[in-house]
């Protein structure tokens, strides 16, 4: 458990505290608060807040919704892209990360030309991605792709290196071949790291996806036909409802949080191991 | 550190020295000759890819060669080369935009984040909805912005600092939580107040964390500033990407990602070297190969 | 223990190691740093031979040396009259802190030399039965090394080395993290492996207790740049309790003689505050390892 | 050699006016994740005005959080804490306020790594206001070379050694002119030779400054060797199982680890501490 500063968290409040020091009851009131606050704000018309369709409005444009088709179908439009990004992502960058940590020569080739790629952002791809990939649904599947990749990459990377030279000099000395080395001490050092990256590889293409549905889809391009929830909102924005904005914003922002959820409750399972603290 | 002479105090072994004798074998080694070879491959294969045999999608791709030539040419064919002072403006205005956002996020994601690791209770309060927020893309909040906040500049600038500011605050917070608990009690025990420890222990125990976050969130500003520019606002290298693709004049496109590229990596270098400065401490620690 | 799994006698060759004139430097040209120099010394076959030294002193690096993961500048080491050239089944290094592989139970920490030399027979099986019961940890065979204490670790990684039937057991300090009460418990437990097995061990410490109590012969080392200061045969009687040594008088007299060289080297790489010198040496092998 | 064990092994409590701790029937609960656990049960010990106080006992039995009740790192359920007769904490005050009268030496030393040596052996009295950082600059340069620490000043705590760290730490806390030093295992992640020297240099520190010294350890040599008194504790709940006079004469250096007093001494409480140590080894007691 992290570091306790000072006098602040006890292990657990002891029996007899007051319900209000429960950690579970203070989140609730406080998100409770903020929605009271987003409501008063919008109806009273406050600065930033006054043309935001208050929490309630939000509620009652989101319920038909949910037994819309046409919502339905962008989530799955979005979640396939995703899907399809991320998991190009994970067959070519774990290797590739791996080949990386394991071979000094193809590291010191290819290292160089992935880091000096790696600073320009994902979406600044989309038009370039566009005009390279024959129909739109591979250009925003690249785009997702290259967002979860250099994450995976270097988490795959650094995990390998961490790997402490006592256990490859302890595997070396029992009279273990090189293959053996990697599918018993590296790969199974590495996977840790693996999950980690790809919890924040899995975040960051719902970041990217959402982008690339609006410029490709939407955007400037008065035509474009999209899908997805980031088209979704954006038509929404377009159309003038600002109601499904906010129900298109909160849905991405659930379905980030479950397949992240998702992926890390994957790693527990995979690292039994780590597990067993 | 004189050549072969003991070293009898710490002080001689400087970082230059380190860094003079790392360099020397680094030379000596074969990885700047791969690393050569590495960047010949790449460019060499989009060379002969997009220029030379225009392969199948390549073809639509412009070339290394007339990217370069564009970018270094005196009167570029499509008005936007080192030398015409348009590439400045968007360059300057892209660079304004995350400085701004930059200095409003780590000014209130620092001290927010402290707040957050130090005190049980407003952690058990704020953290919940910052919690929830964050989840949803940053790019997500574009037209909310745009309905928001009137105008062209502030959408942009709030989006990347929405993106800056939950970087800066998730770790300044792991930061305080980083620091192991005998900092605070020693302290305690030498008579410190409570603002004193603070002060002297929380936010420089926290400082690495801090550093490592603000460079996070150099690169997520910019990850979300080239988006949202490319939605709305007026100038700007994503707005400058978009326009380009739109108006046909595809070598710009690739500037444009270069100059977000190289722009990009030295404001998240300028972050790295304040930490290091900052932080003597780490530094001349490391260079000894670890602490305790 | 249980001797439930007797009838697999553990079949030992001991080996013999011979060190002669050995030095090792690290370091580029210009700023060159000799760890050992022109160091010799037997380990005797059949023979508990302990090394102790100051801290820093080099003697991981002869470790490493021993066990074939760097060669030396000069000299020769030699196993059974083979020169060493990398490591190998026959050497078997037991490290300061534990390289159980955590993501491995014990059992299959344990089973992984003969596993990845493909050398899995019935009679494997059986030993490996036999020590899980020799060092007490049949109940704990599928949990995995963070679930064991210090000392149960400690056990399991013993066991691991001793399956592979090395001809000589390399230990580098393998108590140091331990609380004082678990090693001295160790050491009976330890020297009793020993006198069962008859093995060749080599042991490395800077704790001069541990050294007396387990030692056959002693070897004193000297500072940086290593040699051998001084060899004492300890000729206390096994099998050795720990009550026992305390009140020998023997013991306690190689202790004396032990104890002085040693604070005399302790004093002065101390008194030197070479902090940096040891640091920078250690700081060199940390590096020289990863790259 | 050996003196007759009636007299008082040194004149420790004569000049040493200050640091009596009165522990008496303190118990301590922890409420865990896996439900309650007893660290502490009814425990009962005096420390002298002055003296080297030891405590002995297999890891994870609770001495930690007892040093922690004192220091007023944790609270107590029971009994009382109250040092030269002013109550630290008991049933009304379940947790004591950290103060300099009881400094703490960490386990793995907390020594700030963002500040100088000196800098962090002067920070105690410009924290309590008594100094200016100039001041406290000035007297902590002339403690440090009393411990033999020159040339360090303004190293930063991670380019020195280990041995030479604990020295400052010791010295940071000595700044502050406390009634009572709280010691964590301090030496036990250096090896047994820097960890013989650094026992001198304590010893040294001690007869200069005469403050009461409450010392945690697994290492037994190490608690007869310093201790004029050796508290030996049970396995967890962890109370005094049995309390050992040392009476080795002071000023002590590293010759009386061989002496026949020491070696019977040792025998003594090896015995006294073996089952306890049995039990933790058989149930592979994690430390707490």
């Amino acid at each position: 458990m992290s570091a306790v500063v000072a006098s602040a968290a006890r292990p657990r409040p002891r029996p007899g505290k007051s319900i209000f020091r429960h950690h579970v009851v203070r989140a609730v009131i406080s998100i409770a608060v903020f929605l009271v606050l987003w409501e008063l704000g919008s109806r009273l018309k406050a600065p930033w807040v006054g043309d935001v369709p208050p929490p309630t409005v939000v509620m009652n444009t989101w319920l038909p919704l949910l037994t819309d088709q046409g919502y339905w179908y962008s989530w799955y439009q979005s979640s396939r892209r995703v899907l399809s990004g991320f998991l190009a992502a994970m067959l070519i960058g774990i290797p590739f990360g791996l080949a990386m940590a394991t071979s000094r020569f193809f590291h010191d080739v290819t290292f160089p030309v992935f880091e000096i790629l790696r600073p320009v952002p994902p979406l600044a791809w989309v038009p370039a991605s566009i005009i390279f990939w024959p129909t739109q649904e591979l250009s925003i599947t690249f785009v997702t792709f290259l967002g979860a990749f250099y994450t995976i990459v270097i988490n795959v990377l650094g995990g390998a290196r961490s790997i402490d030279v006592r256990y490859f000099q302890a595997a070396q000395s029992m009279g273990s071949s090189s293959w053996d080395i990697f599918r018993r001490i590296i790969l199974p050092g590495t996977l840790p790291s693996i999950v980690v990256g790809s919890a924040v590889g899995m975040g960051i293409t719902w970041e990217v996806v959402v982008a690339a549905e609006m410029i490709s889809g939407g955007g400037s391009q008065a035509a474009g036909t999209g899908g997805g929830l980031g088209f979704f909102i954006w038509n929404s924005y377009v159309g003038g409802s600002y109601e499904q904005i906010v129900v298109g914003m909160i849905s991405i922002g659930v379905a980030g949080y479950f397949s992240s959820e998702l992926l890390r409750w994957l790693g527990k399972y995979v690292t039994p191991w780590l597990r067993v603290r | 550190m004189a050549n072969g002479k003991q070293a009898t105090s710490a002080g001689e072994i400087g970082a230059w020295d380190i860094f003079t004798y790392r360099f020397s074998k680094w030379l000596r080694s074969p990885t700047p000759y791969r690393m050569f070879v590495g960047f010949a491959l790449f460019f060499g294969a989009w060379f002969l890819l997009s220029e030379v045999f225009r392969v199948w999608r390549f073809a639509s791709l412009p070339g290394p060669r007339q990217v370069l030539t564009e970018w270094l040419n005196p009167n570029p064919v499509y008005g936007m080369s080192l030398y015409t002072p348009e590439y400045y403006t968007h360059v300057w205005m892209s660079l304004r935009r995350v400085l701004i956002a930059f200095v409003i996020a780590t000014g209130l994601g620092v001290p927010y984040g402290l707040f957050l690791g130090w005190s049980r209770n407003f952690r058990e309060f704020t953290f919940p909805v910052f919690e929830t927020l964050r989840p949803i893309p940053v790019l997500a909040w574009v037209p909310l912005a745009i309905v928001m906040f009137r105008g062209d500049e502030t959408p942009v600038i709030f989006l990347t600092t929405l993106a800056s500011f939950y970087a800066t605050a998730l770790n300044t917070m792991l930061g305080v939580q980083s620091i192991d608990e005998a900092y605070p009690r020693a302290a305690a025990c030498l008579g410190a107040s409570k603002w004193q420890i603070f002060r002297h222990i929380i936010i420089p125990g926290a400082l690495p964390f801090i550093f490592t976050g603000l460079q996070i969130s150099v690169g997520v500003a910019w990850f979300s500033l080239v988006a949202a520019e490319m939605v709305s606002g007026e100038y700007g290298l994503g707005y400058l990407i978009n326009t380009s693709y739109v108006n046909v004049q595809y070598p710009v496109i690739i500037i444009g990602m270069i100059s977000v590229g190289v722009v990009g990596y030295v404001s998240s270098a300028l972050v790295r070297f304040a930490g290091d400065y900052l932080m003597q401490w780490r530094v001349r620690e490391l260079a000894l190969g670890g602490g305790r | 223990m249980n001797q439930s799994a007797q009838t697999t006698r553990l079949a030992v060759d001991p080996g013999e190691i011979v060190v002669t004139g050995v030095s090792k430097s690290y370091g580029a040209v210009g700023r060159h740093k000799d760890v050992v120099r022109d160091c010799s010394f037997t380990i005797e076959r059949g023979k508990l031979t302990v090394m102790i030294g100051p801290s820093g002193c080099g003697k991981s690096t002869l470790i490493r040396l021993l066990a074939g993961f760097e060669r030396p500048t000069e000299g020769t080491v030699r196993l059974d009259g083979q020169p060493v050239t990398g490591p190998d089944r026959d050497r078997l290094v037991v490290f300061q802190e534990t390289a159980l592989f955590p993501w491995m139970t014990t059992y299959d920490n344990i089973m992984y030399g003969p596993r990845a030399r493909g050398e899995v027979t019935r009679e494997t099986l059986d030993l490996a039965e036999f020590l899980l019961n020799k060092v007490g940890l049949q109940e704990f065979r599928n949990k995995y090394p963070l679930q064991l204490s210090g000392g149960m670790q400690r056990r399991a990684e013993l066991a691991r080395a001793m399956i592979n039937n090395p001809r000589v057991m390399v230990l580098d300090e393998p108590f140091r993290g331990l609380d004082a009460m678990t090693k001295e418990l160790m050491w009976e437990y330890y020297s009793r492996l020993f006198e069962e097995s008859g093995r060749t061990n080599f042991f490395v410490t800077t704790d001069i207790d541990e050294a007396v109590f387990l030692a056959d012969r002693l070897l004193i080392m000297s500072n940086i740049p290593t040699q051998v200061r001084a060899v004492v045969e300890v000729d206390v009687p096994r099998p050795r309790r720990l009550t026992e040594i305390i009140e020998s008088d023997r013991a306690n007299e190689i202790k004396r003689e032990a104890l002085s060289i040693l604070h005399a080297e302790a004093m002065r790489s101390f008194a030197r505050g070479s902090k940096a010198a040891t640091d920078f040496v250690e700081a060199y092998l940390k590096r020289a390892n990863r790259a | 050699m050996n003196a007759p064990s009636s007299m008082r092994s040194a004149p420790a409590g004569q000049h040493a006016s200050k640091g009596a701790i009165r522990i008496q029937n303190v118990d301590k609960m922890y409420y865990a994740r896996e439900g309650a656990v007893q660290a502490v049960s009814d425990c009962s010990l005096d420390i002298r005005a002055g003296e080297i106080c030891m405590i002995v006992g297999p890891s994870g039995c609770g001495k930690t959080t007892l040093l922690n009740a004192i220091a007023g790192f944790h609270d107590i359920t029971g009994g009382t804490i109250s040092l030269d007769g002013e109550l630290l904490c008991g049933p009304e005050k379940p947790k004591a306020e950290p103060g300099p009268d009881r400094v703490v030496v960490f386990q793995n030393g907390a020594l700030f790594p963002w500040k100088t040596n000196l800098e962090n052996v002067a920070f105690g009295p410009v924290m309590q206001g008594k100094m200016t950082w100039a001041q406290a600059r000035e007297k902590a340069r002339g403690m440090m070379a009393d411990a033999g620490l020159v040339g360090v000043e303004h190293n930063y705590p991670g380019e020195v050694s280990s041995g030479m760290r604990r020295r400052v730490e010791i010295v940071r806390a000595l700044m502050n002119d406390p009634k009572v030093l709280l010691l964590d295992e301090p030496f036990r992640a250096l090896d047994s030779l820097t960890k013989s020297v650094m026992h001198e240099a304590l010893l040294e520190i001690y007869y200069k400054n005469k403050v009461t010294i409450f010392f945690i350890t697994h290492d037994l040599e190490e608690a007869i060797f310093l201790g004029h008194r050796v508290a030996i504790m049970t396995t967890r709940p962890c109370k005094p199982k049995k309390i050992l006079e040392v009476d080795i004469p002071h000023p002590r250096n590293y010759s009386v680890l061989t002496s026949p007093r020491f070696r019977s001494l040792m025998e003594e409480t090896v015995n006294a501490v073996h089952e306890e140590a049995v039990k933790a080894f058989e149930a592979g007691e994690k430390e707490m």
